[in-house]
């Protein structure tokens, strides 16, 4: 522990501490490259030089570690180091090392997408020149150098702050890039025939503090000041890494990882981030539909649902119905399905289905939808590791299949041999799949990136998603479903139900009329996530203020 | 000296002083500069497989090796003539004749700088300091230095050589 | 009884006519004579030098959507334009405008209120009905624009009918009566009004601007400030009766302005009677209208000259200038008839 | 700055001198010569610097010079320009694929001719765009260079890239 005066202000250093962490822990700017607070420090791009008192030159304070000195030598008495950062010195220093950085940068803002969260701008607006003394020609790299499957590398633009090749040797652990050559031709590449595919490639590109790396999918989409960013959560695993959502116009352009020390720190899985990508071009409806004679037909929401409830509520028995939940319900979700379970079949029934996968000791997790451990913490039931969903739907009358595809590449046939006695399908989904168009009922939900909900990961951190785009009016969160299911429930005539049971009826009554009371009714997010208070009781009394970005960490669920 | 990667691989020979030399060091990672010298002395230049050879016996990425073969200047990663001429380009030298020396080698032997003539007999290579400033303009060939070396000399001198 | 009523229907309708075509074409010389004062050429499109604009106005007003804001007073709203218009037009029953005709032995007055003995009163009193036109709109338009350039109007025009007032009762004394044709002959024996009675011209003159709500005094418009003033709702036929109002009004006042003080039909130096009954009649009728075409074009010079007054310049003027001046030129005439008898 | 307000003499408090001047001076422009310019028959000439319809201009080498970089885009007021962008082979790997103007929003700000750091949008001349039809009104990529091309007075005139 050193005391160290830095522009006026004292400071306390750490003993692990370099000047730069500490500077930036208290808010003091100073400005940097090549650190990174995940990766090793190596000082490479000379950016974060401060004048320490007593130092014959300028020192980069990303490598400056703080000695504590004995008492006699402390500098005014009690510092260990004085350091400014804001000289005229300094300024200097650091107009000269930007303008050694651009000496053959190419000024092609224009076409760069980095332009607009690039360093360089940003520190060339601060520190730099307006122009450069440098007259002669640039040196000229290779350009357009597809380094991996997902990244593109532009080696004039590259400032060599070794960020990538730190991050995949450090990281990931893969080690594919390296420095070529040396002096003013040095660029990044990788050995040739070994290109940069690993899982997390893409990161190298949120790293790169300028353009050189860019992201080939996103590449030249659309300028980043356009974007609006929302905050959510990747859906893809039970890590649930943060994200950050960029969309234009009501579209997503790219998904980037978003800082939560306590899940993903700054990274997150090219899988993850390709999701943008994936759910492009996926045939998708906007108002629920009947099958009628083999086609689907749009109907009005009141129509619709009166017909679904009059033909599903209390008809069947309890081992008739089979209704098949999924990983990617929200907890909100999962909170108004018991309710319509509760209501429909007078009891909470369904299962989830348990999908896995590969995993690895970075980020990717074996279980391969993002809400488990939410249904783990809300008490609902699993089917067995990537079972087969063929004796789910055995001798059963009534199939029920929420935000699942699990008649993937399978034919009308199929079902019919495998559930002869099957008299109703029921599918509630984001995308129209193979499961929707075998289905007798559709109604299109709100995709994740549509809706808010919180969800709870592995490790027990719950987190909440937010709208991203705005989904067109008849899509909708399963939650807002099941608030328009109790509406039309209320209004409905009784003997609807065609059910020969006045006891039964007089139960839905008596559920029903419990919930009026419970703001339910109302459609929106926020009635529901009260639901989920109410059945957490370790968050009972959270607000929703209380959800920072980080989400809250909750011990008793996960799995450690 | 000009043995392919293939050859030199299944060397009996080599492979045991490539053992010889992991054992050499405290760390297997420092055999990396002296192993790489040994496949240049062998082989005249380093080849992408032999990188790869010795990625793999000194447990780095063969990114890294790559790294370092081309970091330093007197290796090379594709084949070289049989004799490398290195001209002197710093200040010095050039004021002293250097350019006129280096366009007339160039154009004498009809190549440009990092080139290999056709019949493999001649590189052309330009580099920094040879530390013989007050000597110049110098050039090496091979590891043999010339000092104030005119057009007309250098001719002389290039006829030694095979 | 038929004797009395044809011709009175006859020149109702002539007269009615001339000043509805009158009102359309000063419409087209504001403009025109706008634009040549401000270097331009004005409408020319329609007809040779523009002249079948006004019949092109005339038939966009008709044609042009007639929008009623939500929440006005209906009655007084539809009322209120007929309120401008109607006192505008029979104002002018009462001012004569030519010489006697003699057809078949009767003589015909060209006037359509024959020897109106209070031919003066009744102006004074019919002009003044105008303004609750502009009241009614004001009020009834539901808007505060409206209700402001009402508020102003009202306010102007009740102020300056003393101006008006002052200006004419010294002619009235001069003349012993309020018969206008009496006061035109007056004149024609002698001189002009204008010369012995100067003072009461401007007074009666800046009173009578601000009476037609003519610039400098079209406070209650005041488009800079007020977008339309008490017609800002209005539009299509129900704008065009404002419009026309406004316009006959000023007609009115130029005749007004004629016969009080620039001897109505009268040539001072010619005598009609030399050129006989028909021919006399039609020369006054034409010297008449030049006069009045003078006051019009008068008219709209000055709209295109001065500049706005301020409301409270405009109270100044009427009450601390105007008012003293009238009494005292009133005082000044009375005494000396008082001592000429 | 203060403007002291003239103390007026007792003739200037009449009112009717001043009002006299000012009946004067609109009379003496009756009869001044006139400066309407009558549209359809005679046409103005624009001056230099005169803001019209934006276009885009051609390079050289023929290629168009916009190389999408959506400034324009983000500096509309109206947001009357709408890009799609696209990667060519070309050296310069960003090119418009799509280059919307909507005339019926533009405001002939100039902001656009302004900001471009290619130089590649430009205000033409031309100012008579009247079109009974808004969607007339959306000019695609080819019409805005064809009539960037069109464009005479640009010849030689064209400001060498800035340095640096």
């Amino acid at each position: 522990m050193a005391l160290v005066w830095i522009d006026g202000k004292e400071i306390v250093v750490e003993k692990n501490e370099t000047l730069l962490q500490a500077a930036l822990r208290e808010g003091i700017y100073i400005p940097y490259y090549c650190y990174h607070p995940s990766l090793s420090i190596v000082g490479q791009c000379r950016m974060c030089l401060v004048k320490i008192e007593g130092m014959p030159k300028l020192m980069t304070a990303c490598n400056t570690y703080v000695p504590e000195l004995p008492k006699e030598k402390k500098i005014d008495g009690k510092y260990d180091m004085k350091v400014y950062t804001r000289t005229e010195e300094v300024k200097e220093a650091r107009r000269g090392i930007l303008e050694f950085l651009l000496l053959n940068h190419p000024l092609d803002c224009p076409i760069c997408d980095q332009a607009g969260e690039c360093q360089l701008q940003i520190y060339s607006y601060e520190y730099g020149n307006a122009r450069s003394d440098f007259r002669f020609e640039k040196l000229h790299f290779p350009k357009r150098v597809e380094l991996g499957e997902h990244i593109v590398y532009d080696a004039e633009r590259c400032i060599k702050c070794t960020r990538c090749i730190r991050f995949c040797n450090e990281i990931t652990k893969t080690q594919e890039l390296t420095l070529i050559d040396r002096g003013a031709n040095t660029y990044v590449d990788t050995f040739e025939g070994k290109k940069l595919n690993n899982p997390y490639s893409v990161c190298t590109v949120d790293i790169c503090p300028v353009g050189a790396l860019t992201f080939k999918e996103f590449r030249f989409k659309e300028r980043v000041w356009f974007l609006q960013g929302s905050n959510s959560v990747c859906p893809e695993c039970s890590r649930n890494c943060a994200i950050r959502v960029d969309t234009y116009k009501g579209e997503i352009m790219r998904i980037v990882p978003r800082f939560n020390p306590e899940v993903n720190n700054y990274f997150m899985c090219d899988f993850g981030r390709l999701l943008s990508e994936r759910i492009k071009n996926k045939e998708l409806r906007n108002s629920p539909a009947i099958k009628e004679n083999g086609a689907f037909k749009v109907k009005s929401e009141k129509e619709f649902y009166t017909t679904l409830l009059s033909k599903i509520t209390r008809k069947y028995n309890s081992n008739e119905v089979s209704v098949i939940l999924s990983g990617r319900m929200t907890n909100e979700e999962i909170e108004a399905y018991k309710v319509f379970s509760l209501i429909v079949f007078g009891e909470v029934v369904g299962e989830f289905l348990y999908v896995t996968g590969d995993e690895d000791k970075i980020l990717i997790k074996k279980e391969k939808r993002a809400n488990y451990f939410g249904a783990k913490t809300l008490k609902m039931k699993f089917t067995k590791e990537n079972e087969d969903v063929t004796h789910l739907i055995k001798n059963k009358k009534l199939v029920v299949i929420i935000r699942e595809n699990v008649f993937k590449g399978k034919k009308e046939e199929d079902i019919k041999k495998n559930a002869p006695s099957l008299e109703t399908v029921v599918t509630f989904d984001t995308f129209f799949t193979e499961t929707a168009q075998l289905s007798d009922f559709y109604v299109p939900l709100a995709g994740w990136f549509e809706m808010e909900g919180t969800v709870i990961n592995f490790n027990g951190q719950l987190q909440k998603i937010s709208k991203c785009i705005t989904p067109p009016k008849g899509r909708k969160p399963f939650y807002d479903v099941v608030s328009t299911v109790l509406t039309i429930l209320k209004d409905m005539d009784t003997s609807d139900f065609k059910s020969e049971k006045t006891k039964e009826i007089e139960s839905i009554k008596k559920v029903l009329e419990e919930f009026k009371n419970r703001e339910v009714m109302n459609k929106g997010f926020y009635p529901w996530f009260k639901e989920v208070k109410n059945a957490i009781p370790e968050i009972k009394n959270l607000s929703l203020k209380d959800l920072t970005s980080f989400g809250i960490f909750l011990k008793e669920s996960g799995n450690g | 000296m000009t043995k392919s990667s293939n050859e030199l691989l299944s060397d009996r020979e080599f492979l045991r002083k490539i053992e010889k030399l992991k054992k050499l060091y405290p760390e297997e990672k420092s055999a990396l500069l002296a192993m790489l010298h040994l496949c240049q002395s062998e082989m005249g230049y380093i080849s992408l497989e032999i990188q790869e050879f010795i990625a793999k016996e000194l447990k780095l990425s063969p990114a890294h090796i790559k790294g370092v073969v081309t970091f330093y200047e007197m290796f090379f990663d594709k084949p070289k003539g049989r004799n490398l001429i290195q001209v002197c380009r710093t200040l010095p030298c050039m004021l002293a004749g250097g350019e006129i020396l280096f366009e007339h080698i160039s154009t004498k032997l009809g190549i440009k700088e990092g080139q290999t003539t056709s019949d493999g007999k001649w590189t052309l290579m330009t580099v920094e300091c040879l530390a013989c400033c007050d000597k110049g303009p110098a050039i090496m060939i091979n590891d043999t230095l010339y000092t104030r070396v005119s057009p007309r000399e250098f001719d002389e001198i290039i006829k030694d050589y095979r | 009884m038929v004797n009395i009523l044809i011709p009175a229907i006859i020149k109702i309708v002539v007269v009615l006519g001339v000043l509805l075509t009158a009102v359309a074409y000063t419409t087209l010389a504001e403009r025109k004579i706008s634009a040549y004062l401000q270097d331009r050429y004005g409408p020319n499109r329609v007809g040779p030098f523009g002249l079948f604009q006004p019949v092109a106005d005339g038939i966009k007003f008709f044609f042009k959507e007639d929008i009623t804001p939500k929440r006005v007073f209906r009655v007084t709203y539809y009322l209120a334009p007929m309120c401008t218009l109607i006192p505008a037009l029979i104002t002018f029953a009462v001012i004569p405008f030519g010489e006697s005709v003699s057809l078949n032995g009767t003589s015909y007055r060209l006037w359509i209120a024959e020897n109106m003995d209070l031919g003066l009163v009744y102006l004074l009193a019919v002009s003044s009905l105008g303004v609750y036109g502009i009241i009614l709109a004001g009020l009834s338009s539901n808007n505060k624009y409206s209700l402001l350039g009402s508020l102003r109007s009202v306010n102007q025009v009740v102020s300056y009918e003393i101006a008006l007032g002052l200006g004419i009762l010294p002619i009235a004394i001069s003349c012993g009566g309020f018969n206008l044709d009496e006061i035109v002959r007056a004149q024609e024996k002698g001189i002009w009004f204008v010369v012995p009675h100067f003072v009461a011209f401007l007074i009666f003159l800046v009173a009578i601007f601000a009476e037609t709500n003519r610039l400098p005094f079209d406070l209650p418009e005041g488009e800079s400030e007020l977008v339309g003033g008490y017609h800002t709702e209005y539009s299509g036929l129900r704008f065009a009766m404002f419009f026309m109002g406004e316009y006959a009004n000023m007609i009115t006042a130029s005749a007004l302005i004629v016969i009080l003080f620039f001897g109505g039909w009268s040539l001072t130096f010619i005598k009609y009677e030399i050129f006989g009954s028909i021919l006399a009649a039609i020369l006054s009728v034409l010297v008449f209208c030049a006069k009045v075409a003078f006051f019009v074009f008068f008219f709209i010079w000055v709209r295109w000259t001065l500049p706005r007054f301020r409301y409270d310049q405009v109270m100044n003027l009427m009450w601390a200038r105007l008012l003293p001046a009238g009494f005292l030129y009133l005082l000044i005439v009375g005494l000396f008839y008082f001592l000429l008898e | 700055m203060i403007v002291k307000r003239p103390v007026l003499k007792w003739w200037e408090r009449l009112y009717l001198p001043v009002v006299e001047d000012g009946l004067l001076t609109t009379f003496r422009h009756l009869f001044k010569k006139k400066v309407t310019v009558q549209y359809p028959e005679e046409r103005w000439v624009p001056p230099e610097g005169f803001r019209g319809a934006p276009v885009l201009l051609t390079g050289l080498d023929g290629r168009e010079k916009c190389t999408s970089c959506k400034l324009c885009m983000f500096i509309c007021p109206p947001q009357a320009i709408r890009i799609v962008a696209g990667e060519t082979e070309h050296p310069i790997e960003k090119y418009p694929q799509e280059f919307y103007i909507d005339y019926g929003l533009c405001i002939f700000c100039g902001y656009c001719q302004e900001v471009c750091p290619c130089e590649a949008i430009w205000l033409k001349h031309e100012f008579e765009l009247a079109d009974f039809d808004r969607t007339n009104l959306i000019f695609g990529k080819d019409k805005l260079l064809q009539m960037g091309r069109q464009e005479p007075y640009l010849k030689g005139k064209e400001k060498p890239l800035k340095k640096g």
